[in-house]
């Protein structure tokens, strides 16, 4: 690889009253790269990107990006550093349109951030990119599911990040949705975004995916390509037991 | 309706509470709709935390008071002149409220609000103590004895009224508009989210607070010339607490068209029923229509209009 | 025992036609990774999720019971108990109140000296740390509590949600024991949603294999299952 | 000024009085801190529940705590009947926290304003040939109108903590803020279990109400003063725990009396807002917490 490292997770742990979710977890992910995160239930996962994104506070390691500090940063100013995610089950800000939902991000999380009608321009184009142009006076609250996972990637998108953390953006969905956001995502990452990734659905993840790190009980226990994780001895054994 | 017309109608409204004031001879119209603004002022403010944020404030009389009284020791001290009361009275309310927030907003809401019901009680027992300004036993102020412009005070402190209602309308319609609007209301939509769009959810909470604690102080400071003289329990009286709001949630929490209907609507409708009826069966009756809102109406009259109007389009 | 089960949350749909049967006495595997429906299943079983078409039935001593459209407690009054996704303890209160709360049935309630021994006795840690609050144990011991308070309510029925979820392998083979060795003492019929394979299949008498809602592969025995190249394909979907 | 008899004569009114505290914050503890429930309006329910044991006393010449006892299944049917309100209009849209804060502040409303036209501004007591007497320990002077309260604080604060400790719908109680879903795996259904909690709490006040004019005449607006001693005490005894109540109480009513003997009556009531702004800046789980 040649591309600078983005994101520099240093052995972070995290515990939950007696139970270790992570246990001294490092991985770096690329600028412009597709990066996968997999693993069992309960294997970190979400634990990891919410430390990664300033919604929990890691008990140990360190958390930098772009060559700086971040771990003790609050959530929204790692958000205008450039880090976005996307929430597992969408968290819409429901008494707003769809536009207005964009709106925040345009306005707070951008450097000196676009306001009003520039905000509104900036938000409409990434709706029209993500396919809910025709939605945006819609409120949010009354949108259907797949359209509020495309509404968490576009508001992702609004923060004009380096880096878009997907949580589960697919779960549930069917296999012709799948596409689509798969299509997104991709779409994306051709805008010079980093991706991660995080899925069960292995399809998907194998086709995103430049490279995969496989997390299983709050540790790292594989990274590589798409290929060699599948055959992968270890990842086996985590999936499907000892 | 665009901006600038509704400045027109503003300046049109301040006109014509002048021009009445060279007709009407009647005082007593001029201290009820003093009271009526008063409300439009406070319901508004109220809604600038407690609408768009979500975050209930049961301390309105507090923050009102606060404004009064600072008003009182100013103008017994150094016979402060009056838009020094106004920006005093705002000041030191809008310190109460960043200082309250401060101390519990990184708390779960209703600390907040348990925390501003508490409020209203103890800064009442320490103006209860505080022999300066009278103690229980309260203070007289002297109205100047003229003001240019108008013949009558009253007429004078009706206009300012005035000027203060719309001024609180325009703040809340800026901020509602602005991107610091849409950042409460994603905050009260939901938090975590808004962190995570890059809304730095403490600092706006405090602003929310600061400026609806400054306009109630706003609101009150003038109280000390209206009454001439004031003591702690019409300074603190829970009327001003359960209306300010009362009436946004009558009228609609999600614009700042909500506060000044509610406000206008009960207000009128209290002062009718203070004069017809008993002031205490009128507060009950609020008690009674807040309640019924609440469980019934929750998006106020406000809300049930856009609900009708959307099925009459449809 | 299920039939033609499809459910979702809102305009998700997680089940496609599911169907399946436990009989009376078996210990049955739901395998599959995870996102694939497995909890989903089990909460429309325990009338925690509402199917939006198909059956779900109790048949016992000939009686036929619906399980569809009532709630959790009346379930759980059936005689059918789950030890959910997550533990799901009460963390602010005390290993033996949560133990005490497991025993809440009517049904229960009367055998509660008896069972509260025994689980103290098949879970010495628990006994060790009976005043403790649920909160401040270890992940392996949650599980175990987890598993005991289940017990706690007299089940003839125990369905078992991911119990392997979040704990280090030696852990995940101790708690597994556990489940038939509960299963052996009580006479329970348990259905164990599970991802660790080979870990589940230790106890399993059969099996089915969840892919996207759907049952993909249906084991009668557990070397059925065992045939690994088939399972690894429907397992990680690829 | 200072001495050591007014010293411990204020120590002596503190305890008593904190146990009458503990009397008025044990809904509040159960509600606020076990259900999550905001009631705000308690104090006003204690006011309710004070001029019932006025009404008992003065019209039927009840023992104002027999009174006390004797309303509390009405105020328990009174509870199961706020708590159906509450649960319909609030908490079953995921709508409790503001709305239903203000629901509640209505409800102060309507019980305060109902007592003043009823009953007018004037103070009223009861009357029990006990409440003038003292009972003398040694240099301790205990007067049967704090005492007898305290007694009864106690008594209903035991067997507040009986319940929940003993019995299966006690531990259900306790439970059921913290896990809805887990609950009802257990086999009990939240809802029922909240409005028994919430009824119970209510019930509670009944008596409470009855100490409270034992102790001192009232009126109608008494009840603000009580919010945020209420709160200061179920926040620094640790949300929810009956012992840390108990505690809390004794150690505000100490504090208070300690400050209306030294420093005036009138500042009392600021000692609680004191506290309470202090346990929330600087440890918000409260000294008690669990």
């Amino acid at each position: 690889m040649t591309a600078p490292v983005l994101l520099d997770v240093r052995s972070v742990t995290k515990r939950f009253g007696g139970f270790q979710a992570l246990g001294g977890v490092s991985l770096q992910v690329f600028a412009g790269e597709r990066f996968g995160l997999i693993g069992p239930n309960g294997s970190g996962k979400t634990t990891l990107i919410n430390c990664v994104s300033g919604a929990l506070r890691n008990d140990e390691g360190a958390i930098w990006f772009e060559g700086r500090d971040i771990t003790r940063l609050p959530a929204h100013r790692r958000t205008r550093l450039g880090i976005a995610r996307s929430f597992q089950i969408p968290r819409p800000f429901g008494s707003m349109t769809v536009l207005e939902n964009l709106c925040v991000p345009a306005e707070y999380a951008t450097r000196g951030g676009a306001h009003g009608a520039d905000a509104a321009a900036e938000a409409m184009e990434i709706l029209r990119l993500i396919g809910l142009d025709g939605k945006a006076r819609a409120v949010a609250g009354g949108l259907t599911q797949i359209e509020m996972r495309k509404l968490e990637l576009a508001r992702a998108m609004a923060v004009k990040p380096k880096l878009l953390i997907s949580d589960e953006s697919m779960a549930g969905l069917s296999s012709a949705e799948v596409d689509e956001i798969l299509a997104i995502l991709f779409a994306l990452h051709e805008r010079g975004i980093a991706v991660i990734m995080i899925e069960h659905i292995m399809r998907a993840v194998m086709r995103f995916s430049q490279r995969i790190v496989v997390l299983d009980a709050g540790e790292r226990i594989a990274e590589g390509g798409p290929e060699e994780i599948l055959h992968n001895a270890a990842v086996e054994k985590a999936y499907l037991g000892e | 309706m665009s901006g600038r017309v509704l400045l027109a109608v503003a300046v049109a409204l301040v006109l014509a509470a002048v021009a009445l004031t060279r007709v009407l001879e009647n005082q007593y119209y001029y201290f009820a709709t003093y009271v009526i603004l008063q409300y439009v002022v406070l319901a508004t403010a109220w809604n600038i935390l407690g609408g768009y944020t979500g975050y209930v404030n049961f301390g309105s009389a507090a923050f009102f008071a606060t404004g009064a009284y600072t008003a009182a020791v100013l103008i017994k001290a150094v016979a402060a002149p009056f838009p020094v009361l106004l920006v005093a009275g705002g000041l030191v309310a809008g310190l109460l409220g960043l200082g309250i927030g401060y101390l519990t907003l990184r708390l779960r809401g209703v600390f907040f609000a348990i925390a501003t019901l508490a409020l209203a009680v103890v800064l009442q027992t320490l103006v209860v103590n505080w022999g300066y300004v009278g103690g229980s036993r309260g203070i007289y102020t002297l109205r100047p004895a003229r003001v240019p412009f108008f013949d009558n005070y009253v007429e004078f402190l009706f206009v300012v009224m005035v000027v203060l209602a719309l001024g609180a309308l325009a703040t809340a319609r800026w901020i509602e508009r602005s991107w610091i609007g849409r950042g409460l209301v994603a905050i009260r939509d939901n938090e975590e989210a808004a962190e995570c769009m890059g809304v730095p959810t403490l600092r706006l909470k405090l602003v929310a607070t600061t400026v609806s604690g400054a306009l109630m102080g706003v609101a009150g400071a003038p109280f000390p010339y209206y009454l001439t003289y004031m003591e702690p329990t019409s300074a603190f009286n829970l009327d001003y607490a359960i209306n300010s709001l009362a009436m946004p949630m009558i009228g609609g929490t999600t614009t700042w068209v909500g506060p000044l209907v509610g406000a206008v609507l009960l207000g009128a409708a209290q002062q009718v029923a203070t004069v017809t009826i008993s002031s205490a069966l009128n507060l009950l009756i609020v008690g009674l229509v807040v309640v019924a809102f609440v469980i019934l109406a929750p998006e106020g009259i406000v809300g049930l209009f856009r609900r009708w109007r959307a099925r009459a389009r449809a | 025992m299920v039939r033609d089960v499809e459910a979702g949350y809102g305009a998700v749909r997680v089940l496609h036609g599911v169907s399946m049967e436990v009989n009376e006495g078996e210990t049955v595997a739901l395998l599959g990774t995870n996102g694939n429906g497995k909890s989903t299943l089990l909460k429309c079983i325990m009338g925690i999720v509402r199917p939006d078409a198909g059956e779900i039935v109790l048949e016992e001593d000939g009686r036929r019971t619906s399980l569809v459209g009532r709630s959790p407690e009346e379930i759980v009054g059936l005689g059918i108990a789950l030890v959910p996704e997550g533990r799901r303890l009460f963390p602010k209160l005390t290993v033996e109140e949560n133990l005490l709360l497991g025993a809440y049935r009517r049904e229960a309630r009367a055998e509660i000296a008896g069972n509260l021994r025994f689980c103290l006795d098949a879970f010495p840690v628990l006994g060790e740390r009976r005043r403790q609050l649920a909160g401040s144990l270890s992940g392996g011991e949650q599980q175990m509590l987890a598993l005991a308070r289940a017990v706690m309510s007299s089940p003839r029925i125990l369905l078992v949600d991911e119990p392997s979820v979040g704990l280090a392998p030696i852990l995940v083979s101790r708690v597994i024991a556990k489940i038939r060795e509960l299963k052996e003492s009580h006479h329970l019929t348990v259905l164990m949603a599970e991802q660790n394979f080979n870990q589940a299949t230790k106890i399993a008498d059969r099996g089915y294999i969840i892919v996207h809602g759907q049952i993909e592969f249906e084991g009668h025995s557990t070397r059925e299952l065992a045939e690994h190249e088939l399972v690894k394909k429907y397992y990680l979907g690829v | 000024m200072f001495s050591l008899d007014l010293l411990t004569d204020a120590v002596v009114a503190g305890i008593l009085l904190g146990g009458f505290y503990a009397a008025v914050s044990l809904g509040i503890t159960l509600a606020f801190g076990l259900l999550d429930i905001v009631n705000i309006a308690h104090p006003a329910f204690v006011i309710l529940g004070a001029y019932g044991a006025y009404v008992g006393n003065s019209r039927l010449g009840l023992d104002p705590i027999v009174a006390g006892l004797l309303g509390m299944p009405v105020f328990f049917l009174l509870g199961m009947v706020v708590y159906r309100v509450y649960y319909a209009s609030f908490e079953k849209r995921g709508d409790e926290s503001l709305r239903g804060l203000v629901f509640f502040f209505g409800i102060i409303f309507i019980i305060e304003v109902s007592l003043l036209l009823q009953y007018g501004v004037d103070y009223r007591s009861v009357d029990a040939a006990y409440l003038g007497a003292t009972l003398e320990l040694g240099p301790i002077t205990l007067p049967f109108r704090l005492a007898i309260p305290f007694a009864v604080a106690l008594g209903l604060t035991l067997l507040l903590h009986l319940f929940l400790s003993r019995t299966f719908w006690g531990r259900a109680v306790k439970a059921v803020s913290q896990d809805h879903l887990a609950l009802r795996l257990m086999g009990a259904s939240p809802v029922r279990v909240k409005a028994l909690a919430f009824a119970i709490a209510i019930a509670t006040a009944s008596v409470a109400g009855a100490l409270l004019i034992m102790i001192g005449p009232i009126e109608p607006s008494v009840g603000r003063e009580y919010i945020g001693r209420v709160f200061a005490i179920a926040v620094l005894g640790g949300m929810g725990s009956i012992g840390g109540t108990l505690a809390a109480s004794l150690i505000l009513g100490v504090l208070e009396s300690l400050t209306s003997t030294f420093y005036g009556p009138s500042w009392a009531l600021a000692v609680s807002f004191g506290i309470l702004l202090v346990v929330l800046a600087v440890r918000p789980a409260g000294l008690f917490g669990r």
